[in-house]
């Protein structure tokens, strides 16, 4: 066991973990001030809902043994953490220079806060017990496959080894396993549930902008832990992961502000702390193998295109009140994408089209298409299942008063006492 | 001249603004109030204590106006606020003696 | 020296003194907008007194070598850190894989956050200056001593050694030293103190759930410091403590907003940010000794347990305003107990009952009794001789004009201007 | 390479990079209301801006080779990271323990936080583009030359080898290149950009102090970054800056509401976040050159030194509205000072006045004279130019109704819908 | 009808809404207002700077009654606002000349 | 007795409390309030979608005097607030019946 690997990988959990309160945060800032509780509570529910789902299954699922060999989900050889449950010690197996157990955590934040994102789409309208219920069947049946096809040994990551033929698309921190997948779980869920009375009629405005850029800076912190954790060591794989993250979110923050110069004549504060999280979105699938300035490139893009994409809400009408779409669909495609063209085999062992592997950008087209597909459908079955049994949305005039006194029986502020 | 004095739901405030401004109100003054009425209030629970809070978030807006738009004033609040349940709302109407308007000095109607 | 080693545990040291301003949050959030920032102060000011007396003596009467072998309290050879104060870089010993500063500095972060925690009892009529004075000297008459008994080498840690016989109770992260020590003294400091103006007759309310949200998600965050970085070490007991405290905290979350749904109809925001504190205290003492679906089970049981002990304070009418006894005293008592079941060798060296020791379950009973009794009878002494002299509790009026103006002359928000 | 120091380095790496959020949050809490957005916009758009000057020219001109060996400024050697920007990895030299990028990132987090300081000087009255076009300069040309003087091998770190006679003066992580520099550059800002309107005529409060107090706790965990960071490694030398900053913080901040409470009768909130700053401020130059004791001393000085300077504007009549020069200025030199007496061979290498070296006191009065006029000179220079040019300041229109919607078109808060 | 206007201190509120529909008001609307009086403010000090801040934290409260109610309204405000110290605050009477119950449409004392 | 009410820029309202205090007013009552009047409103934009929003912060100013006092405090008020500029706000007069003092149960002008 390497102890600089271990002491990184444990603060780098710690990192990835702290991402979900700076979400909520984030999140929670741009709804109305009734809002406020219920989204932050729709974001922290996830770290206790998926931290069950995780450990009894979804580790299973995602990371044990290939259930055999086609390459689709894992066997069950860890169900409920396996021998590793009750009674023996998980943390001292250190295989790859750290302990087993702080790898099952690290991975165990991502799918945490990956159904989290989705909240964003659904915000001010939706059940609480729903909501419970979705993250808890959606962080089984949709992420732990995904995990396991991208980066558990299934037919996306591979190139050989399955039956299924392997698509050999690379996703370094979760370009398609964690954003392209909550973006199309929350278009699809939005989809069944409708849009927020009011929605294009009246003012809806984020109610505590301080609170929405302090998430901001909460995620950008620790999305270090999320990229270059992603390294699964302390070396220069993790350094220039840390490199071209920080670049990348920097770059696209700048070019949303720039875009919103350009289309509306002022830059806004929603607009640079936006542009961070799409930077850094599309970031991740990169991060481990494109060279720093590779990286500034893709965070232009994803500044100017995010940006551009909110405007799809209103061309196809639907309400994504959050933006998760046009941030983490839109982000993570462009992030993987473009990192079919700039990968680089001497940073990360794999070259895109500007380097010679013209058929790497392919396979992250293919990759992207069953992501979106798969995500999408998935998460629209089950979104009517549950609309149809418990129903996804509060009253109308539940909505109206607020999700805040209806379903948690509390104001976010009483500044006035 | 009058002031009408409306207690409203917030989320009527601005239908309210914009169907008084076609009846011919070029002004009105909204403030944030705690209602008490026939209306339920409802139940808040911080760690397992209960409290009624009585109060219910409305708003109060307030108009200055002629003596002949104010019936058309009241008509269009009263129609615009009704939502037909309970708490609409309501509408109080008192004698004005005068207005000033400060940039101008204009007194009464003028000042409208 | 390792490096990994000693990264890892200047990484925690950084993470637990972050707790204290999360903890002044979740606080802050819970008190009426007239006594935030007093509130905020009365945590923030732990980071300055305690500092100082730790520096000056609290760690030598803590962790020097224990005086008389008496196994009852330090020598005073680090009195204002001995021969390491002014002078002699203290960084470079490196005994045992890391600076002793490392661990001056870590055991630093814990006595502060100590009586830091006991601050939320006293919330909202306590003066400041007695706070102050009364965290100086409890540092180091109530602290230093238990943190001695428990870690240093005296009584209630040893099992032999010490002229006094020793318990042999074990305690992770601090169960004894740090809540059931804070939830004791919390206790006796209130029934000093008495019950803010219009308790159970007016309604009192968070004047900021946003805030105390966020705290808990920083409490989270840094208790991974505290936990994982108990094991002094970057290793696989480390990593156990790590995964241990993620899903006690998860799971307690849960086991408390379920326990609201039951019991009033709705789960709450703040009940959740509850149930991840009451997780987290719960697990402290065992985070390094049981494994993983243990601590899902100590997490269980704290949610329920702790949620209940909010009905305490009722049924013996004391005010312990933000419920340190409920979650700390008693949340520190479950974990503290079920350790006593459920450590195995296997994973921290010592077995509990259900693992054939059932006596170590007995030396739990005994080292829980010492601490709350010690606790609260030193604690209650200090609280009447200050009330005494120096008057513990602000006016009346005072009282109802709010904190942050009549004790600090400043506001804590000014919106409209 | 050394993973337990890139781990660290890493992990640094990230907690400066959460200053600058943090530092934003201590500004925003300070300013009215109507400005909040803005000004943490001012200090987030410095992540953006300074990323991109760094990577292109500024980490060059401070950290390549020395251009000419005269110790004035570095080649352009790295100018887009020379070889390492597009298609060369830049991770994995291993030179000195840890990969080349993890250098040029941290030293990038420096460089991001340096021009963002200087905001508060300048509050609730400037452009936003001047702001950005300032910042963009003012990180080549005068932040990046003083990293090289004093860090980059230039003739103010050195005592010889440069063609300029070296004056040989110590900064461990940023008294000259960091506090200073910004605190001089406010000052000449604030003299070209003049006072808020109904400076000292009206009550200019700040419009939250819970997020300054909040701000206030980012700073001390993120600085444990900035200060233990600056030792390059994960050893004793970092953990003795650890301690030291520890100390000098908590000290600071007691001193600081104790000459609160002898002027004016009252400790404040807002006093005790500020003398965390403060103290936070003067250890940086000397944490890794003092004991913990002396580490008290500079702590203590810088506390009641800090908070006396607090005057100077009144006196002098400069509207410096957050105290960048009282606090930055006043207490980089506090600690650059007192580093010139206190500083031991045994600890950092370098020994002080009062162990026998008096000469280091005066190569600490140079250096910090050069960096004040400089950065006060260039600054002047660089401010009338923009003044001039775009203008530096909004309109008395926009003033008063705040740069939130006139610059942004956003409110900061909307509680009420 | 009347409406009675009275400025109290916050702490009061909950009591003098209690008395007040105990007395047999049916509704009131209340806000946070700043008073300026007799009462002194307070000191604030920030970073060294003192503010004399003249305004203190009131609220304000508005209950319509009709003409045969308001000497209870009213005694009854002044009893449960009372605390005997400078600040307790002032009551107004001013005359209404109308209600209107938005839900309804119902006017004058119907509509109380 | 008059209670005069004024809207007006929140900036002006410390320099409105000392003029007034100056002319002899005792007391006076402040609250925060959305104004829409002929000042334009403002823009705001977030993630690319425009809004307009046509209310403006203002305060709302209420003040209880004697009939001898009131002209002087219209005046005062008209002067200390005016700025020249639109949306400086208006002043409004109503009647008022009777006042109380709640501390020493005085009534009308001595309550004042
Ligand atoms: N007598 C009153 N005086 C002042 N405000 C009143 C009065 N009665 C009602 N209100 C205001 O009108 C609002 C609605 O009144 P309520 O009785 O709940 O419903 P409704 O108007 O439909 O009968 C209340 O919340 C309160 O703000
Ligand atoms: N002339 C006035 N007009 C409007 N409000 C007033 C007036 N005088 C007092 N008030 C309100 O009543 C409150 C209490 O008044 P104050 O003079 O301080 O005490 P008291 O009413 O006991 O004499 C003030 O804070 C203010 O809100
Ligand atoms: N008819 C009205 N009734 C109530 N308040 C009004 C009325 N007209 C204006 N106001 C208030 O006065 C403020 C200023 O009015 P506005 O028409 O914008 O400028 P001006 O008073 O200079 O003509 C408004 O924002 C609103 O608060």
């Amino acid at each position: 066991m390497d102890t600089g690997h271990t002491a990184w990988l444990l603060t780098c959990s710690a990192l990835v973990l702290f991402m979900t309160p700076g979400l909520a945060l984030f999140y929670g800032g741009m709804v109305r001030g009734r809002n406020v509780l219920a989204m932050l509570m729709k974001n922290y529910v996830a770290m206790g809902v998926v931290t069950v789902t995780w450990i009894v299954i979804g580790y299973s699922l995602a990371f044990s043994g290939d259930a055999g060999g086609l390459g689709l989900i894992g066997d069950l050889e860890f169900f409920a953490l396996g021998e590793l449950g009750f009674g023996t010690e998980i943390g001292l197996d250190d295989g790859e220079g750290y302990p087993d157990s702080v790898f099952l955590v690290f991975q165990l934040m991502f799918a945490i806060i990956t159904p989290a994102l989705i909240s964003g789409a659904i915000a001010e309208r939706m059940k609480f017990t729903s909501w419970v219920v979705f993250i808890a069947i959606w962080s089984i049946v949709v992420y732990a496959p995904m995990a396991h096809w991208v980066w558990g040994g299934g037919f996306i990551g591979s190139t050989d080894g399955t039956e299924i033929p392997g698509v050999g698309a690379i996703d370094f921190a979760g370009g398609l396993v964690v954003h392209i997948n909550a973006g199309a779980a929350a278009l699809a869920l939005v989809l069944v549930l409708g849009p927020r009375l009011g929605w294009r009629s009246e003012i809806i405005r984020p109610h505590s902008l301080p609170l929405t850029v302090l998430g901001a800076g909460i995620l950008w912190f620790g999305w270090f832990g999320f990229n270059a954790g992603s390294a699964l060591a302390a070396d220069g794989a993790a350094a220039n992961a840390f490199l071209t993250t920080q670049i990348a979110a920097g770059v696209a923050a700048l070019a949303w502000v720039l875009s919103e110069q350009v289309m509306h004549g002022r830059p806004t504060t929603l607009g640079f702390a936006s542009g961070i999280v799409a930077g850094l979105v599309a970031i991740t699938p990169a991060a481990g193998f494109v060279s720093p300035l590779w990286a500034g490139v893709i965070g232009l893009a994803a500044g100017v295109i995010c940006f551009a994409a909110l405007q799809l809400k209103f061309r196809f009408n639907f309400d994504d009140s959050l933006d998760v779409v046009a941030v983490h669909m839109v982000g993570g495609i462009v992030g993987a994408l473009l990192l079919g063209l700039f990968a680089e085999a001497a940073i990360g062992g794999v070259d895109g089209a500007f380097f010679g592997a013209a058929e790497q950008f392919l396979r992250q087209v293919i990759s992207i298409v069953i992501a979106v597909v798969f995500s999408f459908v998935a998460t629209y079955v089950i979104a009517i299942i549950i609309d149809r049994t418990m129903g996804l949305r509060v009253s109308e005039d539940e909505e109206r008063r607020g999700l805040d006194i209806t379903l948690h029986e509390e104001q976010g502020y009483v500044l006035t006492e | 001249m009058k002031m009408i004095i409306a207690y409203i739901n917030p989320f009527r405030l601005n239908e309210i603004r914009d169907a008084l401004r076609e009846a011919g109100v070029t002004g009105l003054s909204a403030g944030n109030i705690q209602g008490f009425g026939r209306q339920a209030g409802h139940t808040e629970t911080y760690r397992g204590a209960e409290y009624e809070v009585e109060f219910l978030p409305k708003v109060r807006i307030e108009v200055l106006v002629d003596d002949s738009l104010a019936p058309t004033v009241i008509s269009t609040i009263e129609e615009t606020a009704r939502t037909g349940s309970i708490g609409d709302g309501k509408i109080a109407v008192l004698p004005l003696e005068d207005v000033v308007r400060i940039r101008t000095g204009e007194r009464g109607v003028d000042a409208l």
